[in-house]
């Protein structure tokens, strides 16, 4: 079912549209900052999420500083190289399970349990088995994002029309050219999303493991900004913490346009 | 009650005993499928003897709901039977084997990958074959033009109507020119006159390569003017209720066949063979209530 | 024993000090590796490059230390010896903050009503830390002196610093135990006044425990002796040139500007609250203040009750060799 | 038949790493500070359950998950299905989740203590904080495949748009929303956990405090294994929904 | 260059105008259809002017592509045209009105809902209309029965045959009894006995209710047994080609009035009309080659 489908829901919106999206999208995104402005009248609330003026402040002052930027740069490295791991991985170790209904079946219940893990409480471990900077942060992208691709994947090759399956294979696929031309393009869907789901997350879990352990990156800014009690740098971190992943995800659903030619109207 | 007489009746209208006929290219042995539904198990087509010699050309007609498709999956290895023995092409076909490179199938379901264009579609075959993709798309557009659809390479299925996704399903299948061709209601979803061509171009192609064809249709006339030989089928669960030999001359002109005795007759007694199985179908779907037909 | 001045010293390329973050109560070793520091021209000496890893979770601290890749940190006694007490490998080399270091902090709008009596909070919310932390001792420490009966308080142990001041000003709480620093904040900010000061008197409870302590991981104590020799001397040194100062300013110039820059909001007032602390630092580990860690330790459950210190643990052969070198005499009481 | 083998040597493979794991750290193959130890793990675990407060403290943070779970389900699916229904919502919606989704939100459970004090409401709001987009983006994204000929037939028998969203849209949604539950499940549990690390007195999270307090690895994996076995408890309860939600599709495992 | 020709034929053809007729349920004013694709946009079809009065059967054939299942879907409403007027029952159709509560569409594709029984899809279209869930479930257990499913109530889709899913459209659509129906091929996915069964049913019904029905087919007798006019098209971008009252008696019984002289007629009438029309269709697309047909 919902493989090929989803393509015929998506109607292409004119171009006069174009700009009454963005004209909603300033609304919107004004009235985020009027609730932040007035949530923090409420007494110690801005202690704690800052202030619009005070977080564009700290946002300007760190246009200028080369610590910033190269802080940044330690983040998004290590999220990318966090995304690569897991989303090789994920693919990788999916290849190896999923056509084998066996083996399948062995390690399903070992992901559900690794899967609820809850990867936060067990900082500590990954800075003693990865040290603290860049290998406990990846180590920990990878923790966060590995299970989520698989699962989504796996859970998308569950849903394919057989019929798709039983026309290749008639045709003649075999193995790798049955993966290649009826399972990946059917699950692209469920691939772009995980994808996308996991991108945003690498840039998250490297922040978290800069928060909890290392110095270094943007995700040391939210500690500083937790712990001395500087909720413009704790707010403003987070804010360019968001941006980077809505970077990658914008980088990501243009891949998926690419992809999705198919799905045209 | 009624499938002692049914099956009774099979055995003495059973004709398809060539003395001295080729190897057989399809043999189902007792063959029987069963289902398993929420409401329990369901008996889809039981005890189906059924031998198919290399270069026939069968069709099979059937109550809707009989078994018709079930029987192809079958021979083609995607659903291994409950029971009973199919071979092709002298291979046991079971459960690991899967998929005979040199059998071919026209799903009744549009089966076309959606992700790729009607050209792509078509040379897809030639190329799990190891074409290059050069020579693949060449064969492939040519037969894009055969099945009338010059010029819609490009596009993707979504971006054709019904009938022209069949076609390319149709196509994909025969440019690989499988020594068995499976085909499922191919012409269902097509206009009358292109179906008129089609049906005379498969006609021509199979005079020329003589494919074993199992040609599952509801259109009786199709049925007998394709074929050497018509396979009737009892209400689900199916089973055999008639074949019968067609004995019309090759080759045929379709437009013409029509007007012979022979179809005239066969025509009718296949009308015959059916008109019953369609009332005890509907009958006895009414009385067995929720938990159908075993 | 291992000496300082053979040149030729055995030391790693770069030394990895780990940091809750820029606090007063750690200011004797940023004094030492100001422009001017004793540290870092010991550092320069030997061609190594300080790397500071500042890890705002304790746990986490304590895990990279034991786990080797920090080299060295200044943490809690109280965590050292919950480490050790789980068979961790790590190092105390010398003490240089004593004391609790927590303030009691009232709402402000207590201020005229209750001041510094603490027992009008009975029945009060008390913030602190963490459960277990020094912090959640000092509060029911300081609750059980005024009188009071703890079970009759509703605890609220924190995260961050953050919610320090934020609790008060939203009426979360009623009276916070927490750091110097962020009790300056709370002060300078308005929310909340100084109620009490553990650090205001040796005799309080806790007045003299061991608190902050120069540690490196075990590994790295026995691979690199003199080295490890170099860092005490030059902390400790930095630990001697405050000792005797008073005024705010004269101490944070001494410091680093990074430093500087994190602590200037309210730097005075930190100073005020805390110099008692670093004045009171042997720098050896005394008797007293080695029975009052353990006393804290046991009290917020950081060791297990039956636990029996290893009288070879608090070993003050590099803290008397610094003060060899530096020409200072050992304070008395060392162990 | 082969299903008992299956879990048989599922249990078989867990034993032998716990066996392995003993005994590496007990023979200082392992270092037991850092990677604990299987037995004094279940020691832990046993002394909690003695003392009955592992029931508690469980009990308090399935709690909050569930709350909070239910609590973002239920927003998740209305914003979600509201942005899947047209083109234009979700080229709007588009920046606004992804930035959302991107934002360190784990961190910010000071803020809903702060706001709506320290108590089961504000850690359950901030789970749902937590995984609520997540849910959104899904149902967003299985509104939108759900399949137009059908959607079209059900508008021709005369559904009005509530209906066509119970009918077609919902049920097209839950394979993606069930498929995002898993996920979510895990960040719902573990945004629990990361709140009962302040202001609170019980759950796991508290547990889990204590543990590092007293740099006891142990305490942790005990109460981490807790959380484990919970949140394996409740994967299997959606896995089994999701198979009810499904029952209609014919499965490639099925024949 | 063709077109010019095809459209002049279509005018002199046309006779479909009864003078003093009945209101009109369905009209068609100057109508097209374009579809934007990658390759530019693509008119599917142009300039269909149609008229179909209160209780009129018309019957609309013609190459497959050539926009026949595009018509019904703007006359329902579903797709607006890019340009002309569509009315329905008196009411004008835009974007904005969407479909009628009275119009009925039985589509081309199976698209029953996945996820509910058989019975439940078949009530569904009452339930909307508030029926009690018992009523509702009493009336489709009704007409599954008279499409021949009975029994069948509680499976799902996939587990029916693609015949049978056809039937429980059919009868989802029946159950409502609309003012207009329309029918894109419903039953070309049944087999000839059952198609037959429920053609005479569709015939019966409509004596009764006297619907307005618009039937797509590819079937030509099929088209002319059934409907009061014929309309068929040109291949695409398709334009009415013919318009074509049949004057056969009614009622009838489809079995018999196959014998008409009147039937032979019109159906040899439609077959010369589509012959050159499908030869024109295959020569186009090859000629226009991608980018196809404007
Ligand atoms: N996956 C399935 N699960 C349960 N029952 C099934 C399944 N597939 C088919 N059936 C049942 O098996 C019987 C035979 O189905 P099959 O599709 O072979 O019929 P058919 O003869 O091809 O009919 P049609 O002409 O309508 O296509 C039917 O009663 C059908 O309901
Ligand atoms: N969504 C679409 N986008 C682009 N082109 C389309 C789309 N839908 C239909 N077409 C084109 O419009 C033309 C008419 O399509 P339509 O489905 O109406 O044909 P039809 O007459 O119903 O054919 P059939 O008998 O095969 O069902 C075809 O050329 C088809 O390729
Ligand atoms: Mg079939
Ligand atoms: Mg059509």
């Amino acid at each position: 079912m919902g493989t090929e489908t989803r393509a015929i829901a998506v109607e292409v919106p004119p171009r006069s549209a174009v700009g009454k999206i963005v004209g909603i999208q300033f609304a919107i995104g004004a009235a985020f900052v009027l609730i932040w402005q007035l949530i923090g009248e409420v007494p110690g609330v801005a202690t704690l999420i800052g202030t619009p003026l005070g977080t564009l402040a700290q946002l300007g002052e760190w246009v200028f500083d080369p610590e910033f930027w190269g802080n940044v740069a330690t983040t998004v490295m290590n999220a990318f190289v966090g995304f690569l791991i897991g989303v090789i991985g994920a693919c990788v170790f999916l290849a190896l399970t999923y056509p084998i209904r066996l083996v399948r079946r062995f390690v399903s219940p070992f992901l559900a349990v690794l899967n609820a893990v809850p990867r936060v409480a067990l900082a500590p471990l990954f800075i003693v088995w990865f040290g603290i900077g860049s290998g406990s942060s990846i180590a920990f992208v990878v923790a966060m994002i590995f299970l989520m691709i698989y699962i989504n994947i796996f859970t998308g090759l569950s849903t394919i029309d057989q019929v798709y399956v039983h026309n290749a294979q008639m045709l003649g696929a075999r193995g790798w050219q049955l993966a290649q031309s009826v399972y990946i393009p059917a699950v692209g869907t469920w691939i772009m999303s995980s994808l996308r789901l996991a991108a945003i997350w690498s840039v998250l879990g490297a922040a978290v493991a800069e928060y909890l352990a290392g110095s270094r990156g943007l995700g040391g800014y939210l500690a500083r900004g937790g712990v001395l009690g500087e909720p413009d740098m704790l707010i403003a971190a987070a804010i360019v913490i968001a941006i980077i992943s809505l970077i990658a995800d914008a980088l990501l659903s243009r891949l998926e346009k690419r992809y999705a030619r198919w799905r045209l109207f | 009650m009624t499938d002692a007489i049914a099956r009774a009746e099979t055995k003495t209208v059973s004709n398809s005993q060539h003395p001295g006929a080729p190897a057989p290219a399809v043999e189902l042995i007792d063959v029987s499928q069963t289902f398993r539904t929420k409401s329990g198990p369901h008996l889809a087509v039981r005890d189906i003897d059924l031998t198919v010699n290399e270069g026939e050309f069968v069709s099979v007609v059937g109550p809707s709901g009989c078994g018709k498709s079930t029987i192809l999956y079958m021979v083609a290895g995607l659903r291994p039977p409950t029971s009973g023995e199919v071979h092709v092409l002298g291979k046991r076909v079971t459960a690991q084997t899967g998929p005979d490179l040199d059998v071919g199938f026209v799903f009744q379901k549009d089966a076309v990958l959606p992700w790729k264009t009607a050209l792509q579609n078509v040379a897809l075959g030639l190329r799990y074959r190891g074409a290059s993709k050069r020579s693949a798309e060449a064969d492939a557009t040519e037969w894009l033009a055969r099945v009338g659809l010059a010029g819609f390479g490009d596009r993707y299925p979504a971006q054709l109507s019904g009938g022209m996704r069949k076609r390319v399903a149709i196509a994909a299948s025969l440019v690989l020119t499988p020594k068995v061709l499976l085909m499922d209601e191919p012409f269902s979803a097509l206009d009358a006159q292109t179906r008129m061509i089609m049906e005379n171009d498969l006609l021509s192609i199979w005079e020329e390569t003589k494919q074993t064809v199992i040609f599952v249709t509801h259109d009786l006339e199709e049925a007998v003017g394709l074929s050497d030989r018509v396979i009737t089928m009892t209400a689900g669960p199916g089973t055999i209720l008639s074949d019968r030999a067609s004995g019309l001359p090759r080759p045929r002109d379709l437009q013409e066949v029509r007007f012979e005795p022979a179809f005239t007759r066969l025509h009718e007694m296949l009308w015959e063979d059916l008109r019953e199985q369609v009332q005890i179908a509907s009958s006895r779907a009414s009385a067995a209530g929720v938990g159908d037909g075993n | 024993a291992p000496s300082s001045d053979d040149g030729g010293t055995a030391a790693p390329d770069t030394l990895r000090v780990g940091i809750f973050h820029p606090d007063v109560t750690f200011a004797a070793f940023y004094a030492a590796t100001g422009e001017d520091g004793a540290l870092t021209k010991a550092l320069e000496d030997n061609g190594v490059e300080l790397q500071i890893e500042y890890i705002p979770s304790g746990s986490n601290l304590m895990a990279a230390l034991n786990g080797g890749t920090l080299d060295a940190a200044l943490v809690p006694a109280t965590a050292l010896l919950a480490v050790s007490s789980q068979g961790g490998d790590v190092a105390p080399l010398a003490g240089i903050y004593t004391g609790a270091g927590q303030m009691i902090i009232g709402a402000s709008q207590y201020e005229d009503t209750r001041g510094e009596d603490v027992d009008a909070f009975d029945g009060a919310t008390w913030a602190f830390t963490r459960v277990g932390s020094i912090g959640h001792a000092v509060a029911r420490m300081t609750a059980e002196e005024a009188g009071l009966d703890w079970a009759d308080q509703t605890e609220l142990p924190l995260g961050s610093g953050s919610e320090a001041q934020a609790v008060l000003e939203t009426n979360r709480a009623d009276i916070l135990v927490t750091s110097p620093v962020n009790a300056a904040r709370a002060v300078e900010s308005g929310v909340g006044y100084l109620v009490a000061n553990s650090e205001a008197d040796e005799d309080a409870p806790l007045g003299m425990a061991l608190n902050t302590v120069l540690a490196v991981n075990g590994g790295f104590e026995k691979k690199y002796p003199e080295f490890s020799q170099v860092l005490t001397t030059g902390v400790l040194d930095g630990l001697v040139e405050l000792k005797d100062l008073t005024d705010p300013e004269e101490a944070l110039a001494l410091m680093p500007p990074e430093f500087v820059e994190a602590v200037s909001d309210s730097w005075d007032l930190q100073w005020e609250y805390a110099h008692a602390g670093i004045q009171r630092a042997g720098g050896v580990f005394t008797e007293t203040e080695v029975e009052q860690g353990v006393e804290s330790a046991l009290l917020s459950a950081a060791v297990p009750e039956d636990f029996k210190l290893d009288e070879t643990f608090f070993d003050n052969t590099y803290a008397r060799a610094a003060f060899d070198a530096l020409g200072v005499e050992i304070p008395e009481g060392a162990l | 038949m082969s299903r008992v083998w299956l879990v048989i040597s599922q249990v078989l493979f867990v034993v032998a790493i716990l066996v392995g794991w003993e005994l590496a750290a007990s023979t200082g193959v392992l270092n037991s500070f850092l990677v604990g130890q299987p037995s004094k793990i279940a020691q832990q675990l046993g002394l909690w359950i003695a003392d009955g407060s592992i029931w508690f403290n469980t009990g308090a943070t399935v709690f909050t998950t569930f709350l909070g779970y239910v609590a973002a389900l239920v927003v998740g699916v209305i914003i979600g299905s509201f942005i899947g229904s047209s083109a234009m919502m979700e080229k709007i919606a588009a920046p606004f989740l992804s930035f959302w989704q991107g934002f360190p939100r784990l961190v910010f459970y000071p803020f809903f203590a702060v706001m709506l004090g320290y108590s089961i409401a504000s850690r359950a709001v901030h789970v749902a904080f937590v995984i609520v987009f997540v849910i959104i983006v899904a149902t967003a994204t299985g509104v939108a495949s759900a399949d137009r000929d059908v959607r079209q037939h059900a508008r021709i028998l005369g559904a009005s748009p509530t209906r066509i969203f119970v009918d077609v849209d919902l049920p097209s949604a839950t394979a993606w929303i069930a498929a995002s539950a898993r996920v979510t499940f895990g960040l719902a549990i573990q945004a629990a956990i990361v709140a009962e690390f302040t202001g609170a007195q019980n759950g796991l999270g508290y547990l889990m405090v204590l543990g590092q307090n007293s740099f006891n690895v142990n305490v942790i994996w005990a109460a981490t294994s807790i959380a484990v076995f919970v949140a394996f408890a409740i994967d299997m309860l959606i896995v089994r929904s999701q198979r009810y939600f499904d029952r209609w599709a014919v499965r490639a495992d099925s024949a």
